[in-house]
C-alpha cells in the first residue's frame, strides 16, 4: 500500500451558511484498484463529500481542506483545469437520476457526449455505437432502443445505469458511485457490482461507492469509512467492520441491517386481522384486474408497461412488490391511484371503480391514499420549503394546527424540525425521501403506495422509519402496496410478496412462501442475487449464485 | 406670416429665378400619404376623386376648361380644351367653341362631338358620377346641340351666374376620344352606340370595367389616345405615376419636362426624411417640421406656404335636443366666435401656416369674392366681451359653468326654447392624428372655459368624426352630436366659385348642422342664379355675421419644399398642378 | 403526428371563420357603415345610398355574410372600395415585403436575444447584467416611431451611410438588390423584440441554471459555455418559442410604425389605412389573412415545443 | 419568501422608486401646483427656467413639470392596473389550458389564437366609436386585448410542468386543480409571469400613448407619459428636449422600477439559485 492515493481527501469541512456543518473535517484516501464503501447516516455529509471532489457543490457551500487527485490538489484548479479531470480522471454517479439526466436530449446523446468531450477525434457515430456497448453493459436491453429515448421515458433503475453508463464512458481513475444502485434490483444490482469489479480489475479504477446498503459493501467493499455527523467515525477493512465495529454508531447500524431470513417479519399486534383467509373478507384496499398500460413509444408503436397484472390488497395489508427494473411496478403503482389511464383493465380503490370516478370524487378517493414516489427530488415541489410540502396535504384536507402536525412528523422520521424553512434542494437524497413520507403518513390513509420509500437511507433511519411505518400500520391498519427492491425489507414489512417482471407479474403469494420457496425461475434468481451483509457469506454466494 | 403670398408663381424666365430654363429633364413630386392615385379616367366613380387622380387626368386627358386658383374667376384657357365659354343675355345657354389646335394622339380632332359623348354617358350613368348631385349638372341641362364640328349650346333650365356656371359645372366637362372609346365590349367595334341611354350604359360600363385594371395604366391602348402635355408612363400599384412628355401634343402649352414622377409616401416622417436627403425636387413640410425651414432652404429648396382656397369651421347641430336650442342664439355663436383668439392660434399652434378665417368664403388670395365684413373680422377676440354677452343675457356662471337664470325671449334673457338651468356644457367632436387640431381644440377649450362655457373633447379618425356628424332630425338617436371638427386638412374646398350651396343652404346635403336661415337661404341662391356681381360679397358678409358654424383657421394645403433649380411652379390654391409649365434651370 | 395535423387543421379551420365572423360583427356595429368614408365628406345622401345598395349594406347581416363567405370559397376577397385593385392582388404586393422586413427583424432579434439573453443569465447580478438591462429597458420603452427617427438622423444624416428609405422596388429580387436600404428599418424593428426575447431567454437560463443535469453535465466535463449554449439553452427556449408563434400575427399589424417611417408600404400600413378609410374588404382580407398567419404560427409553435421539450411531445402525438 | 424578497436590494431599490414616482405624480402636484386646464399660448414652448417652469413649458404654454404629475397619474394607473389585469388573466387561462391539457386546452388555446388574429389596433379603433374614454375603460380595454401573450407563454410552461413529480404527487393527495395551477404550476412559472408582467405594464403604459394618438385616450385636458412623449417627439428637430426628456425617462424610470420589482419577486420565488 504504498502507492500514492488515487483520491486523497484531507481535512474537508464543507458550511452551509452559518447554521449546516455538512462536513465536518473528513479525510479519506482511496488507492488504484481500491474499493472503498462509504456509508453512515443520512445527511451525514457522504453526498458533499462526494460532489467536492469535483468542485460541483454550489456557490452557498465554503470549503476548506486539500482534495488531491492523482497527486493533483483540486481546490486550486482552475475551471478548463477542472473539467480535464472531471468525467475523465473523476467520473460520479448522482445519487438522484431522475432529475439528474437533461429531459430534453436523449439518452444516447447524453452518454455519447460524455465520451466525444473527452475523446475529440470520435466520430458521432463511433460515439453511439460506444453509448450502445455501454448501456448493454449496465444490463439494459434493447439498448439501440433506448438510446433514442429520452428519461422521462425511463423507469428510475433504467435512469440510474444510464448515469452509471455516462460515468463509466471515459475509464476514468476514479469513480464516485453515490447510492448508484438503489434503483436497481439485485439482480441487476448485482450485475453492476460484477461491473465494478470487473472495472477495478482490467483498469485498475479506484471506486468510491456511498450506499445504505450493507450487503452491497459487504459483497463489493475493500474497506470502509463510516460517517457520522459531518464527520468519519471509523475506518476499517471489510471483514474488520463487521466482524468488530469499533465506533458506536457503527454498532447501531450493524444492528440495524434487516437480514432476508425466515421468521424475520415483525411481530405485529393486530396480525390476526390480516390472516389471509380474512383480508378476502372485507372490502379490499386495491383491486387490480387485468391491468395494461401502455406507453407511446417511437413512430405511434405502443409499448406495453404493464402486462395484464391482477393484484389484490386486502384492507390492512401489506404486500410487497419486487422485480427487475423497469419491469412496470412503478407503473403499477401510478396507476392504482389514477395518475396513469390504463389502456384496459380495472382498477377499485377501496371498493370504489377509479376507472369512472372524476373531479370531486376521485379526490375525496385520493385523500384516503397517498403515495411516496421512487424519486424524492422530483416529487417536492422545488419552490415550496418542505415544512409547505409536508403541510400540503393538510392544507387540502382542511386540516388545522398544522405548525405541530409538521413538526411531529417530521420528528417521526427523525428529522430536526428546524429543517422546515428549507427547501427541497437544501437537503441530503434520504433526507428528501424522509419528507415524502412524512407527506405520505400526514393523513393516515387507508392506503399507502410506497414506491421505494426507504432507498436512500441509511439502515439505522430505515429501521426507524419502517418501525414507525409499522407501528402507523398497526395503529390505523391501513393497507399498503411497498415497491422495493430490498428484498430483506420486503422479509420485514409485506404480508404477501408479489413479483414483477418485464411487465407481467410472475408470481404472487405469502411472503414466506415467495421468499424462500419461490415457485418461478426467476424469483429464485432474484432471491439468490440478494447479497447479504456478511463479507465471508456473501463471498460463498457470490461464488454460488456464479455457477448458477 | 406666409399665408398672403399664395400662389407666388415664378414666370418662366422670371430673372429671379437666376438662370435660363431647360428643356427636358425630370422632377419628382412628393404625393402626401394617403394620396394614392388610382383613377385616370374622366369620368370618376364614388371613391376615385382623390386630388390627385384629376391632376393626373388632366394632364392626360384635357378638361373643358381648368381654373387656377390665384385668379378664380376665369378659366386658364391655355390649359384647357376650350376658348371661353358665350352665355346668352338671359344666361339660360351657354355656347363653347373647341380649341382649334388639339388633337387626340391617333391623330384625330378634339371636336364638340367628343364632349358630346362625354356628356352622353354622364346624362345615362349619372347615378354612378362621383360628383354627381341632383339638380345639377346633367340635370341642369335641358338640351344639347351640336352647332358644327368644333361649337356646342347647351340650354339651361334656368338662368344660373355665369361665373358659377363656368367654375363649377363646365369644369367638370371633358372631352373624350369617341372615335377611339365608344365601343360596347372588348374588341368591338368603334360606332355611335353612346346616342341611346342603352348604348351609353354599355360603353359606359365597358370603359370603367377597363378603368378598373389600374395595372394597365401605362399600358391599355385605349389610355394611350391622349390630348394633353403629358402621357402615363407608369402607373403603379402602390401609387407611384410617372408622366412623360406627351411627343404627339399639338396644343400651345406643351411641357417642358421629359417626366415628372409622383411618389407616393406612407408618412410625412418618410416624405420629410427624404426631402432631408434631397430624394425629391418638390416636396412638403409637415407642419411641425416647420422649424426646418433654414435647414431645408439650406440644402437648395424654396419653402413656400401653398395656400387652399378652403374654409375651416366647426358646424353647430341646431338640431341637438339639448343644446340646439343654445346655438340657435346668435348672442351665443358670437360670444363662441370672440373667443376663438384665431390670430394666436394660427401664429403659435400652427405655426403661421394658417390663416384665420371670418367667413364662408376663402381668406386668401383675397378676391373680389370677400365681403366687406368678412374682410374685417367682425368678432374681434374679445373674452370680457362675450362674457357679457351671456350675463347680459341672463347667464349667471356657477363652479365655473354659465347657467341660464331667466329664461324667455326677452333681450335680457337666455332666448327662445332655453330652459330655466340650462349649463353651457358643449361636446365637441374633433379628428384625432393632429398635433396642431389637438392643440387648436384645446386651447378652444380653455378660452371657453374663460367665459363659463365647458367644452368636453372626443377625438376619433376623420372617417368617425364624419360618421358621427350626420345631417339629422332632433328625434334621431344621431342628433346625438353637438359640435364637430374635421378641418385638419381644412373643413371644405371650393371650387373656382366660392358659393354656398352646398354647405350653408337650408336644404343643403352637407350642411351638417341644419343651420337654417331664410336670409341666408336666399343670398345663397343669388350668389348661384342672379347675374349681380355682388352676389357673393352679399353672402360673405351676412353669413361671416350671422355665423352658421364657428370659424376657425384655415391651414394651408401644404407647406412646399421646391429646389431652386425647379422654374414655373405655380402653387394653386385649388390643389391644381400645372406641371407641363415646370421647368429647370441650369 | 398526421392526426394530430388534421385535428388542429381543423380547429384552424373554425378560428378562422369565428374571426371572420367577429370581425364581421364588430364592423357593423360601427354605425355608419363605411360609406361617409369612402365618399367623403361632400357626398350626397342619394350618392350614400347608392353606395350602400351596391355593397350589399341594406340587406340583412347573415346575408352580407353569407355574400362574403361565398366569395371567399371561391376564392374572392373582393376588391378594395378606395384602391380600385381586388383586394388579392393588394395582399400579394404587400405581403412579400412585411415578410422580409418582419422575418428579418426578427431573426436579427432572436441572434442577438438569444446570446444576450444566456449570457446575462450567467452573470445575473453583475453590473454589465444592470447595464443591460436598462439599455434593454430603454429600447423597449422607447417608441419606434421615435427610435426609427433617431436612426435615421444618425445614420442616414448625421453621418450618412445609409438610405433613409427602404427599397422601393415591387419585386423580392429588387427588394434584395438594394439591401443597405433594409438595415435602418430591420434594426428599428429588431430593437423591441431584442428586449423581449433577451428577458425572457435571461429569466429561462435562470430557471434551468437551478437544475440538476446541470451538475451532471458540468461532472461529465462540459465545459460552462457548452453546458450553458447547449444544455440549457435548449430547455430555456420555451417561452421563445410560444413568443414567436404569437409574433407571427403581431409582426404583421405591428410593422406598421416601420413600414411608415421608412415609407415601405406593407400589410401594416395596408391595414391601417384601410382602418381609418373604412375600406371593409381589406380590413377583411388582411384580417383573414393575419388569422391564417396566427393558427399557422400558433402550430408551429406548438410544434416547436413538442421538438425541444419531450415531455410535452406527448401532448400533440 | 417575503424576506427574501426585502432582502434583495434591486426589488427595494424598484420598490423605492415606484414609491418616489407614485409621490411624485398624486403628491407633488400639492408641492408644485399648476394651471393643466388653460392653456396660455403666449408662453408656449419656453425653456427650462424661464418665468418660473423648472422644466419649461409645452407646445400649448403648460407647465410640463405639472404636466408629467398629472399625466402620471394617468399612466401609472392604467399601466399597473392594465398591466396587472392582463398578466392575472393571462396567467390563470394559460396555466389552465396547459394543466388540463386535452380538449379543453384546445378550445382555450383557440381562443386565444382568436384572439390574437384580431389585431389589437382594429379592436381599440372599434371601441374607439363604441366607448367614452375614461380610465376604468382604458384598463379594461387595454387589460383585455394584452392578456393573450402571457397566456401563451404560461401554458407553454404548465404544458411541461403538469408532467412532473411534484404536481403529480400533489394530484395523489387528493389535491384540487385548483391547487396544482396556483400552488405549483403558476410559481414554477413564475420568471415567465414576471418577465412578462414588467412587459405588460411598459406596454400598457405605451399602448395608452397609442391609444391617444388614435382618439381612445383621456379626453383633454387630461394626459398621459405615453402621449406627453409622442406629441414632444414631433419637435425632435427643434430641439425642445423638455417636451421629449421628461416624459421619455418617466416611462424608463417605471418600467425599470417593475423590472426590479420584477426580478426581486422572481428571485424570492428561485430560491434555488441563491449565491449565484
Ligand atoms: N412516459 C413513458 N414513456 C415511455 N415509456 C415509459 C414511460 N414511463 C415508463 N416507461 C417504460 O415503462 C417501463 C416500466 O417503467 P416503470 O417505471 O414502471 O419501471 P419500474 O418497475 O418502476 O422500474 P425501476 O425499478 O427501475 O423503477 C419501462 O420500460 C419504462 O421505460
Ligand atoms: N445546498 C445545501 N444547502 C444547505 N444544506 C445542505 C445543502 N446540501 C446539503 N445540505 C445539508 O448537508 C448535510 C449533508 O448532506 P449530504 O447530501 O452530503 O448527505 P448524505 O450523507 O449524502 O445523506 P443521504 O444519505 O441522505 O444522501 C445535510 O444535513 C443536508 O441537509
Ligand atoms: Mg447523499
Ligand atoms: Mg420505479
Amino acid at each position: 500500500m504504498t502507492e500514492s492515493p488515487a483520491l486523497a481527501i484531507k481535512d474537508l469541512r464543507v458550511t452551509f451558511g452559518d447554521t449546516v456543518r455538512a462536513v465536518d473535517g473528513v479525510s479519506v484516501e482511496v488507492r488504484p484498484g481500491e474499493i472503498v464503501a462509504v456509508v453512515g447516516e443520512s445527511g451525514s455529509g457522504k453526498s458533499v463529500t462526494s460532489m467536492s471532489t469535483l468542485g460541483l457543490l454550489p456557490p452557498t457551500a465554503e470549503v476548506s481542506g486539500v482534495i488531491q487527485v492523482g497527486g493533483v490538489d483540486v481546490t486550486a484548479l482552475d475551471g478548463a483545469g477542472l473539467r480535464a479531470i472531471r468525467g475523465a480522471e473523476v467520473a460520479m454517479v448522482f445519487q438522484e437520476p431522475m432529475t439528474a439526466l437533461n429531459p430534453a436530449f436523449t439518452v444516447g446523446w447524453q452518454v455519447a457526449e460524455a465520451l466525444r468531450l473527452h475523446f475529440a477525434d470520435m466520430s458521432k457515430k463511433r460515439a453511439y455505437e460506444r453509448a450502445a456497448e455501454l448501456l448493454e453493459m449496465v444490463g439494459i436491453q434493447d439498448a439501440k432502443r433506448r438510446l433514442g429515448q429520452f428519461p422521462h421515458e425511463l423507469s428510475g433503475g433504467l435512469r440510474q445505469r444510464v448515469m452509471i453508463a455516462m460515468a463509466i464512458a471515459c475509464e476514468p481513475k476514479v469513480l464516485i458511485a453515490d447510492e448508484a444502485t438503489t434503483a436497481l434490483d439485485v439482480t441487476v444490482q448485482a450485475e453492476i457490482l460484477d461491473l465494478l469489479r470487473d472495472l477495478r480489475a482490467e483498469l485498475g479504477m479506484a471506486i468510491l461507492v456511498i450506499t445504505h446498503n450493507m450487503g452491497v459493501v459487504a459483497d463489493i467493499a475493500d474497506r470502509v469509512v463510516v460517517m457520522y455527523q459531518g464527520k468519519v467515525v471509523e475506518q476499517a477493512t471489510v471483514e474488520d467492520l463487521f466482524a468488530r465495529p469499533q465506533a458506536e454508531y457503527t454498532r447501531r447500524l450493524l444492528t440495524s441491517v434487516p437480514r432476508l431470513e425466515r421468521g424475520a417479519h415483525r411481530a405485529r399486534a393486530r396480525t390476526a386481522l390480516r390472516e389471509p383467509g380474512q383480508a378476502a373478507a372485507g372490502t379490499p384496499a386495491l383491486a387490480l384486474s387485468d391491468l395494461v398500460v401502455e406507453f407511446r413509444g417511437e413512430r405511434g408503436s405502443k409499448v406495453r408497461a404493464v402486462d395484464e397484472v391482477s393484484l389484490t390488497i386486502g384492507a390492512g395489508e401489506v404486500v410487497g412488490l419486487v422485480g427487475e427494473s423497469g419491469s412496470g411496478k412503478s407503473t403499477v403503482g401510478r396507476t392504482a391511484i389514477g395518475l396513469i389511464k390504463p389502456a384496459s383493465g380495472s382498477v377499485r380503490l377501496l371498493g370504489e371503480s377509479l376507472t369512472g370516478a372524476k373531479g370531486r370524487d376521485l379526490r375525496r378517493l385520493r385523500r384516503r391514499c397517498s403515495i411516496v414516489f421512487q424519486d424524492p427530488a422530483s416529487s417536492l415541489d422545488p419552490r415550496m420549503t418542505v415544512g409547505d410540502c409536508i403541510a400540503e396535504p393538510l392544507i387540502i384536507n382542511k386540516i388545522g394546527d398544522r405548525d405541530d402536525r409538521v413538526a411531529a412528523l417530521l420528528k417521526s422520521v427523525r428529522l430536526d424540525p428546524s429543517v422546515r424553512a428549507r427547501y427541497p434542494h437544501e437537503l441530503s437524497g434520504g433526507q428528501r425521501q424522509r419528507i415524502g413520507i412524512a407527506r405520505a403518513i400526514a393523513l393516515d390513509p387507508e392506503l399507502v403506495i410506497a414506491d421505494e420509500p426507504t432507498s436512500a437511507l441509511d439502515v439505522s433511519v430505515q429501521a426507524t422509519v419502517l418501525d414507525l411505518f409499522l407501528e402507523l400500520q398497526d395503529r390505523l391498519g391501513f393497507a399498503c402496496l411497498f415497491i422495493t427492491h430490498d428484498l430483506a425489507v420486503v422479509g420485514l414489512v409485506a404480508d404477501r410478496v408479489a413479483v414483477m417482471n418485464s411487465g407481467r407479474l410472475v408470481e404472487e403469494g405469502p411472503r414466506e412462501e415467495v421468499l424462500f420457496d419461490p415457485r418461478e425461475d426467476y424469483t429464485r434468481r432474484l432471491v439468490a442475487s440478494a447479497p447479504v451483509p456478511d463479507p465471508a457469506a456473501q463471498r460463498e454466494r457470490r461464488a454460488q449464485r456464479l455457477s448458477l | 406670416a406666409g399665408c398672403s403670398s399664395g400662389g407666388s408663381g415664378t414666370a418662366p424666365g422670371d430673372p429671379a429665378n437666376g438662370g435660363t430654363p431647360q428643356q427636358g429633364g425630370s422632377v419628382t413630386f412628393a404625393m402626401p400619404p394617403n394620396a394614392t392615385p388610382n383613377w385616370i379616367f374622366p369620368i370618376a366613380t364614388p371613391g376615385h376623386t382623390q386630388a390627385y387622380n384629376g391632376t393626373i387626368r388632366q394632364q392626360v386627358f384635357l378638361p373643358l376648361y381648368v381654373y387656377d386658383g390665384t385668379d378664380t374667376s376665369k378659366p386658364d384657357v391655355k390649359a384647357g380644351a376650350a376658348e371661353l365659354p358665350k352665355y346668352s343675355e338671359d344666361g339660360k345657354s351657354v355656347t363653347i367653341t373647341m380649341k382649334d389646335d388639339l388633337t387626340w394622339a391617333n391623330g384625330e380632332k378634339v371636336t364638340a362631338r367628343d364632349v358630346e359623348f362625354w356628356f352622353n354617358l354622364i346624362k345615362a350613368n349619372k347615378e354612378k358620377w362621383a360628383t354627381y348631385n341632383e339638380g345639377q349638372f346633367p340635370d341642369n341641362i335641358a338640351k344639347f346641340t351640336l352647332v358644327d364640328d368644333k361649337t356646342f349650346t347647351m340650354d339651361l333650365t334656368q338662368a344660373y351666374n355665369p361665373d358659377w356656371f363656368t367654375a363649377n359645372q363646365l369644369t367638370r366637362m371633358s372631352p373624350m376620344p369617341q372615335k377611339a372609346w365608344d365601343i360596347q365590349e372588348a374588341g368591338g367595334q368603334v360606332g355611335d352606340y353612346d346616342r341611346t341611354p342603352e348604348g351609353a350604359k354599355k360603353v359606359f360600363d365597358y370603359l370603367i370595367g377597363e378603368a378598373g385594371k389600374l395595372s394597365e395604366y401605362a399600358t391599355n391602348p385605349l389610355w394611350k389616345v391622349a390630348d394633353g402635355p403629358f402621357t402615363i408612363k407608369e402607373f403603379t400599384t402602390t401609387g407611384q405615376v410617372t408622366l412623360a412628355k406627351n411627343p404627339k401634343y399639338t396644343g400651345e402649352d406643351a411641357a417642358h419636362l421629359d417626366t415628372v414622377t409622383l411618389k407616393p409616401f406612407t408618412s410625412a416622417q418618410a416624405e420629410l426624411n427624404v426631402l432631408r436627403s434631397g430624394g425629391v425636387d418638390y416636396g412638403y413640410l409637415p407642419a411641425l417640421a416647420l422649424s426646418q425651414q433654414k435647414t431645408i432652404e439650406s440644402m437648395g429648396y424654396k419653402v413656400e406656404p401653398w395656400d387652399g382656397w378652403a374654409i375651416t369651421y366647426i358646424p353647430y347641430n341646431f338640431n341637438n335636443p339639448e343644446m340646439g336650442p343654445v346655438f340657435k342664439q346668435l348672442y351665443i355663436r358670437q360670444a363662441v366666435q370672440m373667443s376663438v383668439d384665431q390670430d394666436t392660434i394660427a401664429r403659435v399652434i400652427w405655426h403661421d401656416q394658417a390663416t384665420p378665417g371670418y367667413g364662408p368664403v376663402p381668406q386668401v388670395p383675397p378676391g373680389s369674392y370677400l365681403g366687406e365684413k368678412q374682410k374685417t373680422n367682425p368678432y374681434l377676440f374679445d373674452l370680457d366681451k362675450a362674457k357679457a354677452l351671456l350675463t347680459s343675457h341672463g347667464w349667471e356662471i356657477q363652479n365655473g359653468v354659465a347657467t341660464c337664470t331667466r329664461p324667455g325671449g326677452g333681450d335680457d334673457q337666455c332666448g327662445e326654447g332655453v330652459e330655466q338651468g340650462t349649463q353651457l356644457k358643449f361636446q365637441l367632436l374633433t379628428e384625432s392624428g393632429s398635433t396642431e387640431t389637438d392643440n387648436t381644440m384645446q386651447e378652444l377649450q380653455s378660452s371657453l372655459s374663460k367665459i363659463g362655457i365647458a367644452l368636453s373633447i372626443k377625438s376619433e379618425p376623420l372617417n368617425s368624426v364624419l360618421d358621427h356628424s350626420p345631417v339629422c332630425k332632433p328625434e334621431e338617436a344621431a342628433c346625438s352630436w353637438q359640435l364637430s371638427f374635421f378641418g385638419t386638412q381644412g373643413s371644405w374646398y371650393y371650387p373656382a366659385y366660392p358659393s354656398g350651396e352646398d354647405i350653408f343652404a337650408g336644404d343643403a346635403g352637407t350642411n351638417l348642422g341644419s343651420y337654417s336661415d331664410p336670409k341666408a337661404d336666399e343670398l345663397v341662391k343669388a350668389s348661384t342664379s342672379s347675374t349681380s356681381p355682388t352676389a357673393m360679397q352679399d353672402y360673405s358678409s351676412y353669413l361671416a355675421e350671422n355665423l352658421p358654424v364657428i370659424w376657425m383657421p384655415n391651414p394651408a394645403y401644404q407647406v412646399s419644399a421646391i429646389k431652386k433649380t425647379l422654374g414655373g411652379v405655380v402653387q394653386d390654391p385649388m390643389a391644381g398642378m400645372t406641371p407641363q409649365r415646370w421647368y429647370l434651370v441650369k | 403526428m398526421t392526426r394530430f395535423l388534421a385535428k388542429r387543421i381543423g380547429q384552424a379551420l373554425v378560428v378562422v371563420a369565428l374571426v371572420t365572423v367577429i370581425v364581421f360583427l364588430l364592423l357593423h356595429t360601427v354605425p355608419g357603415g363605411p360609406a361617409r368614408g369612402i365618399l367623403g365628406p361632400q357626398a350626397t345622401a342619394a350618392a350614400i345610398a347608392a353606395f350602400n345598395h351596391e355593397h350589399g349594406f341594406d340587406r340583412s347581416l347573415p346575408e352580407q355574410y353569407w355574400m362574403y363567405v361565398s366569395g371567399l370559397l371561391h376564392g374572392d376577397l373582393g376588391a378594395s372600395y378606395t384602391l380600385n385593385q381586388s383586394v388579392s392582388s393588394l395582399i400579394e404586393q404587400r405581403i412579400p415585403k412585411t415578410l422580409v422586413l418582419t422575418g428579418l427583424s426578427t431573426l436579427v432579434a432572436l441572434l442577438v436575444a438569444i446570446p444576450l439573453g444566456v449570457w446575462q443569465g450567467r452573470r445575473r447580478k453583475g453590473l454589465t447584467d444592470y447595464f443591460i438591462t436598462t439599455l434593454v429597458f430603454i429600447g423597449y420603452a422607447t417608441p419606434v416611431f421615435f427610435l426609427a427617427l433617431i436612426l435615421v438622423i444618425v445614420f442616414a444624416e448625421k453621418i450618412p451611410i445609409l438610405p433613409v428609405q427602404a427599397p422601393q422596388a415591387e419585386t423580392l429580387a429588387g427588394l434584395f438588390a438594394d439591401s443597405r436600404g433594409l438595415v435602418l428599418p430591420i434594426l428599428a424593428g429588431a430593437i423591441a423584440s431584442v428586449a423581449v426575447f433577451s428577458r425572457y431567454m435571461r429569466s429561462a437560463v435562470l430557471d434551468n441554471l437551478a437544475e440538476d443535469y446541470v451538475r451532471t453535465a458540468r461532472a461529465k466535463g462540459a465545459s460552462e459555455r457548452r453546458v450553458v449554449w447547449l444544455h440549457i439553452m435548449r430547455n430555456s427556449l420555451t417561452p421563445i418559442v410560444a413568443m414567436l408563434g404569437y409574433q407571427l400575427p403581431v409582426l404583421f399589424s405591428g410593422a406598421l410604425v416601420i413600414e411608415s417611417v421608412f415609407n415601405y408600404p406593407g400589410m401594416g400600413l395596408l391595414f391601417w389605412n384601410a382602418a381609418q378609410t373604412s375600406d371593409y374588404p381589406i380590413l377583411l382580407g388582411a384580417v383573414l389573412v393575419i388569422a391564417v398567419a396566427t393558427v399557422i404560427g400558433s402550430l408551429i409553435a406548438d410544434i416547436l415545443q413538442a421538438f425541444i421539450d419531450p415531455r410535452v411531445r406527448g401532448a400533440i402525438k | 419568501m417575503v424576506r427574501l424578497f426585502f432582502a434583495n436590494r434591486l426589488a427595494v431599490t424598484g420598490l423605492v422608486l415606484l414609491a418616489l414616482l407614485l409621490l411624485f405624480c398624486f403628491v407633488g402636484p400639492l408641492v408644485h401646483p399648476t394651471d393643466q386646464i388653460h392653456t396660455q399660448l403666449a408662453d408656449a414652448n419656453l425653456a427650462p427656467g424661464v418665468k418660473g417652469h423648472p422644466l419649461g413649458t409645452d407646445d400649448v404654454g403648460r407647465d410640463v413639470l405639472g404636466r408629467l404629475m398629472v399625466g402620471g397619474q394617468t399612466s401609472l394607473e392604467i399601466g399597473i392596473a392594465a398591466g396587472l389585469l392582463a398578466t392575472l388573466i393571462g396567467t390563470v387561462w394559460g396555466a389552465v389550458a396547459g394543466y388540463t391539457g386535452g380538449w379543453l386546452d384546445a378550445i382555450m388555446m383557440r381562443v386565444v389564437d382568436a384572439g390574437i388574429a384580431i389585431p389589437a389596433l382594429f379592436l381599440l379603433l372599434v371601441s374607439a366609436t363604441i366607448f367614452r374614454p375614461t380610465v376604468t375603460t382604458q384598463i379594461l380595454i387595454i387589460g383585455c386585448v394584452s392578456w393573450l401573450v402571457p397566456a401563451r407563454l404560461v401554458r407553454a410552461e404548465a404544458l411541461s410542468l403538469r408532467s412532473r413529480d411534484f404536481v403529480q404527487a400533489m394530484m395523489a393527495m387528493g389535491g384540487s386543480h385548483r391547487r396544482a395551477v396556483f400552488r405549483h404550476i403558476i410559481p414554477n412559472a413564475i420568471g415567465t409571469v414576471v418577465v412578462n408582467a414588467t412587459f405588460q405594464v411598459a406596454d400598457a403604459i405605451l399602448l395608452v400613448a397609442y391609444v391617444s394618438f388614435l382618439g381612445l385616450g383621456v379626453a383633454p385636458p387630461a394626459t398621459d407619459w405615453g402621449a406627453m412623449l409622442s406629441n414632444g417627439i414631433s419637435y425632435t428637430y427643434d430641439g425642445y428636449w423638455w417636451l421629449i426628456f421628461p416624459a421619455g425617462i418617466a416611462i424608463i424610470l417605471v418600467v425599470s422600477a417593475f423590472n426590479c420589482i420584477g426580478d426581486g419577486l422572481r428571485d424570492s420565488f428561485e430560491v434555488r439559485l441563491q449565491g449565484r
